[in-house]
């Protein structure tokens, strides 16, 4: 390939994307940043299955970089922050949900991308939050038998084995 | 052997006869000293053969197996001195342990410590197995390996050279050489 | 033989590192596979969070002890997106230098390992050998072997040392000569061959629908590449080939990574080159804004690495996550090995590349 | 000298010395009893069973070091050093195994668990047995020696098969059966490529196959073909890399001796390089001419050099290679060695019409 000027053969940067995104979904999505590469929006938790699908099926995001949960035990909230790639546009998107804390629910998106499905196993195993639609929501990193979400803030670190 | 001494002898099972003549051989070998003077003759041999066949088991935790891996490349080479990696627990005789230990996998640690056959040492290599290293805060791994199975030589290092890891063999080797007498009667 | 489990692992001679391979098998046949991984969980993200911004990275050294200076990178580079931070054009270059190091560094580890899985010593001692003189060169510019604490937030902790240029050369010299007679053991070795070719097959598509980065996924054709596709370092001014092979088996992936080191080897030479003067380093802040977010992904030797840091006001972070290359490409084994033989699972996952300390964290 | 004559030097000596004993403490029926033939002969074949195990087995030790020592040099290291020249390691390896524990596992069947490295290790000294040095050094020198050979040799992988099978381990039984499937595929080439030496040599006996490849040539000459179809069957049969399946470490852990610890895997060791030893040595007999060679020195150190340098060609496959899989070995076996091991059969065969031979 030759040497490439900062977009893919796609050729739809941030902004474009951003744009098309509020177009399609004005009232769920809130785009916070966009750049050439970049694109930062917070989405509503019942539209994040819809808009992943609008962004795979027409911008190709085909890699989900990572899945990964946030607790914010003050605020009384929990994120899942997913960064979502499209390798032929050279984007990628940073995508907050945010869920309530004392019902951490959202839609999962494995079965869009397959690279998502431990990351959300993961976080589930170590946030509690659920991915429903998920096949098969198990811990996945600590031992079998494990009764707390570690990387909650209300889980104190400290010796414990 | 002067049969008075044991008129039961002639009454017992091929099995209680053997194992009744396996003690009192032992028994007349201790009290009049040839179990030392056996000792003192083989001792030093069969010392001689675990220092310088000391198999550790291939097992890889983390960052000091790498260290580990470098130890038996050409520019250390440890296979000079007899320090042969070899699979399965049943044929090693040093548990190398070279890195954190999780919960997760402790009961397997014990397990392979317990398959290995008498006489086998450990040797707890890096930070991380001998007291938790850089992860004292975490809620999963074991703050040093020595708080479920005996260690033997505790190397120190994050991770440790290879120069150290085979220093601590060296240490092993003195330990073996050491603690190596009398063996031979008691197995 | 009726289809049993297999438990391949934790203590196995395939597993390079600590995790349990659970296939089930037909006879020698693979029709199920399911790898199990957390041996090595450690709660590495919630550690990171009760320590002080320096702290952490000779933490994200011990994330993946293969390639220890990309991680701590990876980490340098989050926390500079986070705070803002612009890093001196030589620190930028000395960092390029040393990443390319430890890229072949770590692909000579991970050719030593295939060595081994593939019951060739002799390619494990050579590799190992030649890996030595790497590990002098970093031990050269930081004192360390494996775990370099190397990069500081805002550049590097000391300038490059004397005789830099000449030692690399010398290296780099060395080693592209030795690496051709080894390629040439394994490349015109017609069981080496055997072993790798048409085995551990992935389309270029599975490889992005699951998540497969790195080399692993430019040897199914997919030709994306961090350094490329979006330039970190100094790595937009240097002129370089993304290496890529159409076949998607093991031995495609083989020679990705081959042809990355010799890449490598152009990229530190050019780097050398140009390296400007100036200073190499500068004074980061100590705090973080409260709520305020970055992100950084690299190109690891393994694939895409990738740092998610939220500050909170304090020294500390609120979160850090890590994204781990190898955790996400683990989950695309039983697509790799379905299929083929029990003998073939040390090829297969040999190319992989496993590196245990990144995926359980 | 022959090895006979000595023993029975020896024997005779030794039975003398004990009569003479006898004699003067009084009990002359047993002195007179020492000195007849029977006892005499008696005691020189067991002599001679001693002298030519030992030096068997020192053989196949000083093969651990060869193998040890020229990897090591062609991984650009040093081997093994303990002792001097690195000799004692494998001592060493033998003693240790001597005061280890003895494990058996619970879920193992016994009987068969123990019985597997008997069967093996006592193949293998059944074999040693059979191996002619030199004109007059062997312990048995029979009509169809040659045959005798590979039927033992063939015991070997049925006691893999049920140790592994004994053993209660998935990665054991695994190892038998691949040894099972490579003793089918490679057996039948050796025997092929055998076959043209026996058919050019007109004899099963070692002593007569050397013999005339003396009075003509090597048959490694005429029947190339056939000498690398057993070369490489060869290292299949005795299981080194690239064909040791059975413990192939990658995939297998230890293969079909994980279970095995002590003095059970010293032997199985023992016994594996016992096997590398009588393998190479019929080979230097059926193709390399055997002890032929210039008379200025003993015709055992002739053959003795001729199978460690055929050794240390295995060993330099070793390090050269990497491992096969199961499958491939199999495609090896039946898809390339057998049709070449045929035309092989049939180059003897018209060698021998033609009266070349």
């Amino acid at each position: 390939m030759a040497q490439r000027e900062g977009l893919g053969p796609g050729g739809k940067t941030g902004e474009v994307i951003a744009q098309a995104l509020i177009e399609q979904f004005p009232e769920y999505i809130k785009i916070k940043k966009a750049t050439h590469n970049r694109v930062y929006a917070m989405v509503d938790k019942t539209a994040w299955l819809k808009v992943a699908t609008y962004m795979k099926d027409k911008f190709e995001f085909d890699h989900v970089t990572a899945v990964s949960g946030v607790d914010w035990l003050e605020e009384k909230k929990m994120w899942v922050v997913s960064h979502i790639t499209s390798y032929s546009n050279q984007v990628t998107a940073e995508i907050i949900v945010e869920l309530p804390r004392d019902k951490p629910e959202i839609d999962s998106v494995s079965n869009l991308w397959g690279g998502a499905n431990w990351h959300e196993r993961e976080t589930y195993d170590m946030f509690g939050i659920i991915f429903l639609g998920h096949p098969r929501m198990e811990r996945i990193l600590t031992p079998e038998g494990t009764d707390y979400f570690p990387y909650r803030k209300d889980f104190v670190g400290g010796r414990r084995v | 052997m002067d049969m008075r001494l044991a008129p039961h002898a002639i009454a017992m099972s091929a099995q209680e006869f053997l194992a009744w003549s396996r003690d009192l051989m032992e028994q007349l070998m201790q009290a009049s000293g040839g179990k030392k003077a056996v000792d003192k003759i083989t001792a030093p041999i069969w010392s001689w053969a675990l220092r310088n066949a000391n198999y550790p088991l291939h097992f890889g935790i983390a960052c000091c197996a790498l260290e580990m891996a470098a130890a038996s490349g050409s520019r250390f080479d440890a296979e000079r001195l007899g320090m042969i990696f070899r699979s399965s627990p049943r044929q090693t005789d040093v548990l190398l342990i070279n890195g954190w230990v999780t919960a997760k996998l402790r009961p397997d640690l014990r397990r392979l410590y317990e398959q290995m056959a008498e006489p086998h040492w450990v040797v707890a290599m890096g930070e991380c197995a001998i007291s938790g290293g850089p992860w004292y805060d975490s809620y999963n791994t074991v703050q040093g390996v020595d708080t479920f199975i005996p260690v033997d030589v505790y190397i120190p290092g994050c991770p440790p050279r290879p120069e150290a890891m085979i220093d601590g063999f060296m240490k092993l080797h003195k330990k073996i050489n050491k603690e190596m007498k009398g063996t031979f009667l008691e197995d | 033989m009726a289809e049993m489990w297999l438990n391949m692992g934790p203590q196995h001679p395939m597993t390079h590192g600590l995790w349990n391979l659970r296939v089930k098998i037909d006879g020698e046949t693979i029709v199920e596979a399911e790898p199990v991984v957390g041996y090595l969980h450690r709660g590495w993200e919630k550690i990171a969070e009760n320590r002080m911004y320096p702290q952490i990275i000779p933490l994200a050294d011990r994330l993946c002890y293969g390639a220890s200076m990309s991680w701590e990178h990876l980490y340098c580079n989050t926390i500079e997106d986070m705070m803002e931070l612009e890093v001196p054009d030589r620190a930028k270059y000395i960092r390029s230098i040393v990443l390319e190091a430890q890229r072949i560094g770590s692909h000579l580890m991970w050719l030593a390992a295939l060595g081994t899985d593939l019951g060739s010593y002799t390619i494990f001692l050579y590799s190992v050998r030649e890996r030595e003189l790497f590990l002098d060169l970093m031990q050269n510019l930081c004192g360390a072997r494996l775990t370099y604490n190397y990069c500081r937030i805002g550049g590097v902790r000391n300038d490059v040392p004397a005789n830099f240029e000449r030692d690399f050369d010398r290296v780099l010299t060395h080693f592209e000569k030795k690496m051709s007679g080894l390629e040439a053991l394994m490349d015109q070795s017609s069981v080496f061959r055997m072993r790798m070719e048409d085995v551990g097959y992935i389309s270029g598509e599975q490889a992005r629908n699951l998540g497969v980065t790195g080399p692993n996924l430019r040897g199914s054709g997919v030709e994306y590449d961090v350094r490329k596709d979006d330039p970190y370092e100094a790595y937009a001014d240097l002129d370089f080939q993304v290496c890529y092979e159409n076949e998607g088996d093991a031995f495609a992936r083989y020679r990705v990574r081959m042809d990355e080191m010799y890449e490598s080897c152009k990229i530190i030479r050019q780097a050398i080159k140009q390296m400007p003067k100036g200073p190499y380093r500068l004074k980061p802040p100590r705090t973080a804004e409260k709520g305020k977010s970055g992100w950084a992904h690299v190109e690891d030797p393994r694939g895409e690495g990738f740092m998610y840091a939220i500050g909170n006001g304090t020294d500390r972070p609120y979160r850090l996550k890590v994204r781990s290359p190898i955790f996400v490409t683990v989950s695309a084994a039983p697509v790799m090995l379905v299929g083929y033989k029990v003998a073939d699972v040390p090829a297969i996952m040999g190319s992989v590349d496993m590196c245990l300390g990144e995926t359980d964290r | 000298m022959s090895l006979y004559s000595f023993a029975y030097g020896l024997a005779l000596w030794i039975c003398e010395v004990i009569a003479w004993i006898f004699n003067t403490i009084g009990a002359s029926g047993i002195g007179g009893w020492l000195v007849t033939p029977g006892v005499v002969q008696f005691l020189q074949v067991i002599i001679v069973a001693l002298i030519v195990f030992i030096v068997g087995f020192l053989v196949s030790i000083t093969f651990i070091w060869q193998e040890r020592k020229i990897l090591g040099r062609l991984m650009d290291r040093r081997g093994t050093q303990v002792g001097v020249l690195g000799l004692f390691q494998n001592f060493a390896d033998g003693l240790k195994a001597f005061i280890k524990e003895i494990i058996i596992p619970k879920d193992v069947d016994k009987w068969v668990y123990d019985a597997a490295p008997v069967i093996l290790i006592g193949v293998s000294c059944f074999m040693i047995g059979l191996i002619p040095w030199g004109p007059d050094f062997y312990l048995a020198n029979l009509s169809n020696g040659v045959l005798f050979v590979f039927a033992a040799f063939s015991i070997a992988p049925f006691a893999i098969l049920i140790g592994g099978w004994a053993s209660n381990n998935k990665y054991t039984v695994m190892g038998g059966m691949r040894a099972a499937g490579q003793l089918i595929s490679y057996e039948v080439p050796i025997l092929l490529s055998v076959a043209s030496v026996v058919i050019l040599a007109g004899s099963l006996n070692f002593l007569t196959i050397v013999q005339q490849q003396e009075d003509s040539m090597w048959y490694m000459f005429p029947l190339i073909l056939g000498f690398v179809v057993f070369l490489v069957s060869l290292i299949a049969e005795i299981e080194r890399i690239p064909f040791d399946l059975p413990e192939a470490e990658a995939e297998l852990v230890e293969g079909w001796m994980t279970e095995y610890g002590g003095m059970r895997f010293g032997l199985v060791m023992l016994a594996e390089y016992v096997r590398a030893y009588v393998a190479c040595s019929v080979a230097v007999l059926l193709f390399l001419g055997g002890w032929s060679g210039p008379s200025f020195v003993w015709p055992e150190i002739w053959f003795l050099l001729k199978v460690f340098i055929l050794f240390a060609i295995f060993i330099w496959v070793r390090g050269a290679l990497v491992r096969v899989t199961t499958k491939q070995i199999l495609g090896i076996g039946w898809k390339r060695l057998m049709p070449l091991a045929l035309v092989n059969l049939g180059i003897a065969i018209a060698l021998k019409m033609t009266g070349v031979f």
